[in-house]
């Protein structure tokens, strides 16, 4: 009876965990670890890590000021159009993503939507860091809101009720109670937002382009390092694995149970 | 900003009569160029040996496949060349953005095998056979389109398993021993390193590809740029990686 | 004073299936007593009150202040209010001290003020050395009582109590009972709280208010209700036996559901008649002599209540018996059994209906 | 004080819907309408999306049948072993897609750590669309895993003590009372892996190549057609915007809030 | 029949700092009434009966079957045990039917049995009519009664209730209180019943155990606890006045914090004296005649009960009375006034420590 409950629940996990996990095996496999320290002491590689690395973090901080209040006042409504709202946030997730790079650049770009009315300032945003941040936010806040808005949605209502009455408003209840209960969903949702900020590759391409210091992050110098050397873009991959798991399992080993 | 508009009007395709460095009146500013992804390696050299010959001058690349390059440049991104790989590559760029435009390179279709050749093929002909898996690129992309026409020429209908969206991606399965053989250029063959065999295409049956560099902007810096890429020294580059002459 | 300046509140609203509509009224200092069946609208009424249910008509008007009036309406947290829900319902992320204090930081007190003033609050509570404990690790009587602290530690207009003695054990529930019954005597505002426990409401309440089926079926003062029952739940909450009658000129009061009783009470027309339990006497043998009330019955039901003892009868008419337990062992008491009860005619009482 | 604390969550969450609702309008705004009928009746498009919907499906199924283990079991482990796999669930999303693709041809492939094992049997992944739903599944599943994981977590564990003493083994509690709770993390996981699933392009045009009717799902169809004629490709867009939006709003709307 | 057959357990689990040791036995059919402060370890017990936690050591043996002896340990789903905690934890998703038919699925039983199953365990609470109901759609007491049927429906060799009547109201309380009582007497297996209410332990319980601070500071029959309590917590519960004394042969008895008495009752040693708070007579002036203790104490606490009153007294010795609301008319009783409290030798009980 335990022995069937055990394998019925074993079997598939075991399933869902090889087909994740071989290919990542395989890939390692396959490197040749000698080769790495040399592969990564490239002089491309380092001021990759390092934009990479800022444009995540300042990506991180903008689903964390700018998702969670829209998290929240997701996770209170009960208007019908939230549904919709919410459809409408998957989007960049289905948009392939150079045409996801392509819809920032109608935005952002020369004559684009939002960007006609910046030119006249001088300010030009493709083909800067500024472009990165905001493709990388294009691609993973929604990421960030969902999962904070369904973590915020968990919620006994009855503790907001209280805290109104002891006399806290909106925002102090989120910021009191709220946030430190969901804490766990928030970094959650900040470590899938990152790691897909970090993996973000096409919209990056199209929408800021690929120049070295500036807007050349680690998935970046993999595309050209493909056409270069692919051994060299193998190491750079197996080192942004590392990264990823070192920061998610530090970031969940402290502040997720 | 690097893009302030200069009135002098373009002066066409007279580029390649200017001779090179040395002018008196030292350049300064930036030159932002959109490279098609296989020129990596040669404009990689070419932009260090124009910024050592124009010290006020810094060049800066971006590779990507060249549809991406077309949209950034039809929709504003600030760029002021763009090398693309092949001709009917730029065809959807807005005719108002370019100033000029010079083929500065050639290509042709080759033939890759993995190192073992396990399909054991020779010839174009082989590639008919329906045991052989083949790859190409998309009939949308410059190397699919001449290698449709070069397989018309041979009378050969080969077994195509994928169309793969770049030469790029087409390449990658033969290094990785997924495919028994792909058509891709002469360049990407060199370029592999030793990845891949190449078995050359008769130039009877083959198709030559022209690489155009596309002037977007009017600055004394990008002008001389271009110039420097059709120069006899820039030339001599690009052609050491497996490109042919104009 | 003016009833303006205490409580003056007419709820109605919807839930679902249920529709609730009361009124509720008080002066300053008083504390209402909410009493009712499991369902009756009693959470309803306090979440109204609260601001967290709105209205759907009606209005409420606490302090002189128009808290809703169906034109304006103050969220909770621009109320006066203090709520204590059934569950204790502490941030689980703060310690005891920090949930206390959090309704005066919220309501602008300095840090060190209001932890002073949570202190404060919870050694009135019994707890002046859990301050630092998470709520998880405080026993469910500890955690409703820190929970009783915090609703108290913003000295509010109105004080919702929804059963806030529930969880305590009963030598902590007695403590606790006589602290909040002293804390309410010194405080100005109004106090509703919503009990099962008719010892809590006899002793803390100024006024009782029984919801049933969302309306009030009774409000009065405790002598009132204890006296003069108005509804088979308020005569259980009070321990009375009571009965819809109609009285004639001459004591003959005929029960509506078939019966009749005798009593010295001269109330005529539609009336209750009520029998105090203790004034029941069970005989094995129909009894002779005075009482003119004498029925044979069937015993159902016997409850041990400390030094007497309970006894449910049933058979033409329901009637709970009070008796000591020497009477017990005299009778040979057992469930099934048949016996006669009486009541003396004097002992009968009788009030309109 | 009411209206501050409107203004301190709106401006931000107005900001955020910006950063992503805007570059949609702008495609949108910039699509020609009146060509996107007689777009969407090239040949090629039927055949993209009706793979595009039955791989995603299958996708979908996969992740909820061997997912929904994996996630329960990762949910009561408390092993500090828990937290470097979860991180390591989530390098899918890192890795850059076209590092993915060859992950999955270095495991697949017909010398790869399992299709080596297969070759002899005839079994060619590469090229065929069981590769594209391998593909799929690679990058979408770790989204439903977190995200039902997250919601599992959040489960009163006294349920699960009442269930147990009722009779219920693991396997019953999970399937009649664990699923049954979290079925709005389930649905809201499922979407976000169906969304990330139907965008797939990087790893699918490595790993399971290009072929029409076969392996070219709609954003490689996209990618294609913007070589061609990039107004197709944005018509196919609005396209499978269109389809994303309709499916996860209904999906949405009948199974969360 | 054999002590192996009922339930044998020794309990030993530390929970942070908090550790348990507690031994329960019972025979087959016993209902064991276990009661306490808050914090002191009942839930904890309970959980460890029914397997959700583990014992770090100690052994449960249930009707012959070893459940846990530190080698083999029983799953919660291979126990055959009922559980209700405090909170009624009904499946939300689940109709009320549904929630009370799940044990009688999971333990094999067809649909339509385990439904039919489940609404006479419904009907047997009062709820036949709410079977079709949703558990938000429930009050928290109706809720409670569900919870109460659904840990029933399985038959359990050993029933664990924690607090089941704690959410009721009194009404319902009493009602489910004699429903309980007449369910058990069938029930053949052993039930544990936590609660603080002393009436629902005396009248449904064949033994008591009292659990303070994580150890049994008594256990026994109801009638041995309600004479001879022995720790303050069960004296507050049966609602005696308890004292640590020492006693000698001529019925001297000094207690341990200083005061002493008169008795006429023999025990000598270290004993418990205890007076019965009716047998405590107040008076304006020093009683004369016969009563052999008497003290003047300041009036700390006065609580109305029924038909009587509480006086909690302070001075020399804390004391409670128990007087009739007439009394408290005449004495004008007033909390902070000082009385003379007057207790006869006879009314002093004393037995060893
Ligand atoms: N969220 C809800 N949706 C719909 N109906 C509800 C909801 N909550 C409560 N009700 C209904 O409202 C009625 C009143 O419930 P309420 O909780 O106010 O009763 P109560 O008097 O507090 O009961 P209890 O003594 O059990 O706490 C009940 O009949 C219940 O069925
Ligand atoms: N999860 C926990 N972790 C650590 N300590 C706990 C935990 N739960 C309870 N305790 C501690 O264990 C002790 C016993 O708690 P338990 O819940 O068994 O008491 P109880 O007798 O049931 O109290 P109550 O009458 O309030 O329900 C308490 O002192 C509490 O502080
Ligand atoms: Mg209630
Ligand atoms: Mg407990």
């Amino acid at each position: 009876m335990r022995w069937r409950s055990r394998a019925a629940l074993g079997v598939p996990a075991l399933l869902a965990l090889l087909l994740l996990v071989v290919p990542l095996l395989a890939l390692l496999a396959q490197a040749d670890w000698r080769r790495i320290p040399s592969d990564l002491a490239t002089p491309t590689v380092l001021p990759a890590l390092r934009l990479s690395l800022t444009t995540t973090s300042i990506t991180a901080a903008l689903c964390v000021l700018l998702g969670t209040p829209l998290a929240w006042l997701l996770a209170r409504s009960n208007h019908p159009a939230t549904t919709w709202l919410r459809a409408l946030l998957t989007v960049p997730l289905v948009l392939p993503p150079v045409v996801g790079g392509v819809a920032l650049l109608l935005t952002w770009g020369r004559n684009g939507l939002i960007g006609s009315h910046l030119a006249p300032f001088g300010v030009q945003i493709p083909f800067t860091t500024v472009a990165v941040v905001l493709a990388e936010t294009f691609v993973a806040m929604p990421y960030y809101v969902l999962a904070v808005e369904g973590s915020m949605r968990g919620l006994d209502t009855r503790l907001e009720s209280v805290a109104r009455t002891l006399g806290a408003s909106d925002l102090r209840y989120l910021r009191t109670v709220a946030i430190p209960l969901v804490l766990p969903g928030i970094a959650g949702g900040l470590a899938l937002a990152w790691a897909r900020a970090l993996g973000e590759f096409g919209a990056t391409i199209t929408f800021a382009g690929n120049f070295q210091g500036r807007t050349q992050t680690l998935p970046l110098l993999v595309y050209v390092e493909l056409e270069g050397d692919p051994a060299v873009a193998t190491s750079i991959s197996i080192m942004l694995l590392a990264v990823s798991v070192l920061v998610l399992g530090l970031l969940r080993g402290r502040w997720l149970r | 900003g690097s893009a302030s508009t200069d009135s002098t009007p373009a002066a066409g395709g007279g580029a390649s009569t200017q001779g090179s460095a040395g002018s008196p009146p030292a350049l300064s500013g930036t030159v932002t160029v959109l490279a098609a992804a296989s020129l990596t390696n040669s404009f990689d050299v070419i932009k260090t040996e124009f910024e050592a010959a124009n010290p006020g001058v810094t060049v800066e690349v971006s590779y990507g496949s060249t549809a991406t390059l077309v949209q950034q440049v039809n929709n504003g991104a600030p760029a002021n060349v763009l090398a693309s790989a092949g001709q009917s590559a730029i065809e959807p760029l807005q005719k108002n953005l370019v100033k000029g435009s010079s083929v500065f390179a050639t290509n042709v279709l080759e033939i890759a095998v993995p190192p073992a050749n396990p399909a054991d093929v020779t010839s174009i002909n082989d590639l008919g056979k329906p045991t052989v898996k083949v790859v190409l690129c998309a009939d949308t992309v410059p190397c699919g389109k001449a290698a449709a026409a070069t397989f018309t020429k041979a009378r050969v209908v080969p077994n195509v398993v994928s169309k793969e969206i770049d030469v790029k991606a087409t390449l990658a399965k033969v290094t990785l021993d997924e495919a028994d053989a792909a058509v891709v250029y002469h360049s990407d063959v060199v370029a592999a390193n030793g990845a891949v065999k190449g078995i050359e295409i008769p130039s009877q049956y083959n198709t030559t590809l022209r690489y155009p560099i596309v002037t977007l902007s009017d600055e004394a810096a990008t002008r001389a740029f271009v110039a420097f890429v059709l120069s006899s020294k820039g030339l001599m580059t690009v052609q050491s990686f497996g490109l042919g002459a104009p | 004073m003016n009833r303006l300046d205490g409580l003056d509140a007419h709820i109605v609203l919807p839930r679902g299936a249920f529709d609730l509509d009361v009124n509720l009224a008080a002066e300053p200092g008083e504390t209402i007593g909410v009493l009712g069946p499991n369902g009756g609208g009693k959470t309803t009424t306090v979440l109204a009150l609260a601001g967290v249910l709105p209205l759907a008509s009606g209005h409420v008007q606490v302090g002189g202040r128009v808290w809703d009036d169906g034109r304006k309406r103050l969220a909770p947290e621009q109320r006066d209010v203090g709520l204590m829900l059934a569950d204790a319902l502490l941030f689980p992320h703060l310690r005891a001290v920090d949930n206390v204090a959090y309704g005066p930081r919220s309501r602008g007190d300095g840090k060190a003020a209001a932890r002073e003033r949570a202190r404060a609050e919870l050694a009135r509570v019994g707890l002046a050395e859990q301050g630092e404990s998470r709520p998880r690790e405080l026993s469910s009587g500890q955690a409703a009582r820190v929970s009783l602290a915090r609703a108290l530690a913003t000295d509010p207009a109105l004080l919702l109590l929804d059963e806030p003695l529930a969880a305590l054990d009963p030598d902590t529930r007695a403590r606790t009972r006589s602290d909040l019954a002293g804390r309410l005597t010194t405080y100005e505002g109004v106090t509703v709280l919503v009990t099962h426990d008719p010892l809590d409401a006899l002793t803390i309440a100024d006024r009782l208010v029984f919801i049933e089926g969302g309306r009030v079926s009774q409000a009065g003062t405790p002598t009132q209700v204890l006296h003069e029952p108005r509804s088979p739940y308020v005569a259980t909450v009070v321990g009375l036996n009571l009965y819809a009658a109609h009285g004639d000129s001459r004591g003959h009061v005929a029960l509506d559901h078939g019966e009749s009783l005798t009593t010295t009470d001269g109330a005529e027309g539609r009336v209750w008649a009520t029998i105090p339990p203790s004034a029941v006497a069970l005989h094995r043998r129909r009894p002779e002599g005075s009482p003119r009330n004498a029925w044979l019955l069937r015993v159902c039901d016997v409850t041990r209540q400390g030094q007497s003892a309970r006894v449910g009868l049933e058979g033409a008419l329901s009637l709970t018996a009070e008796i000591t337990l020497q009477s017990v062992t005299e009778l040979d008491l057992q469930v099934g059994q048949q016996l006669w009860a009486a009541v003396k005619a004097t002992e009968v009482r009788t009030y309109p209906r």
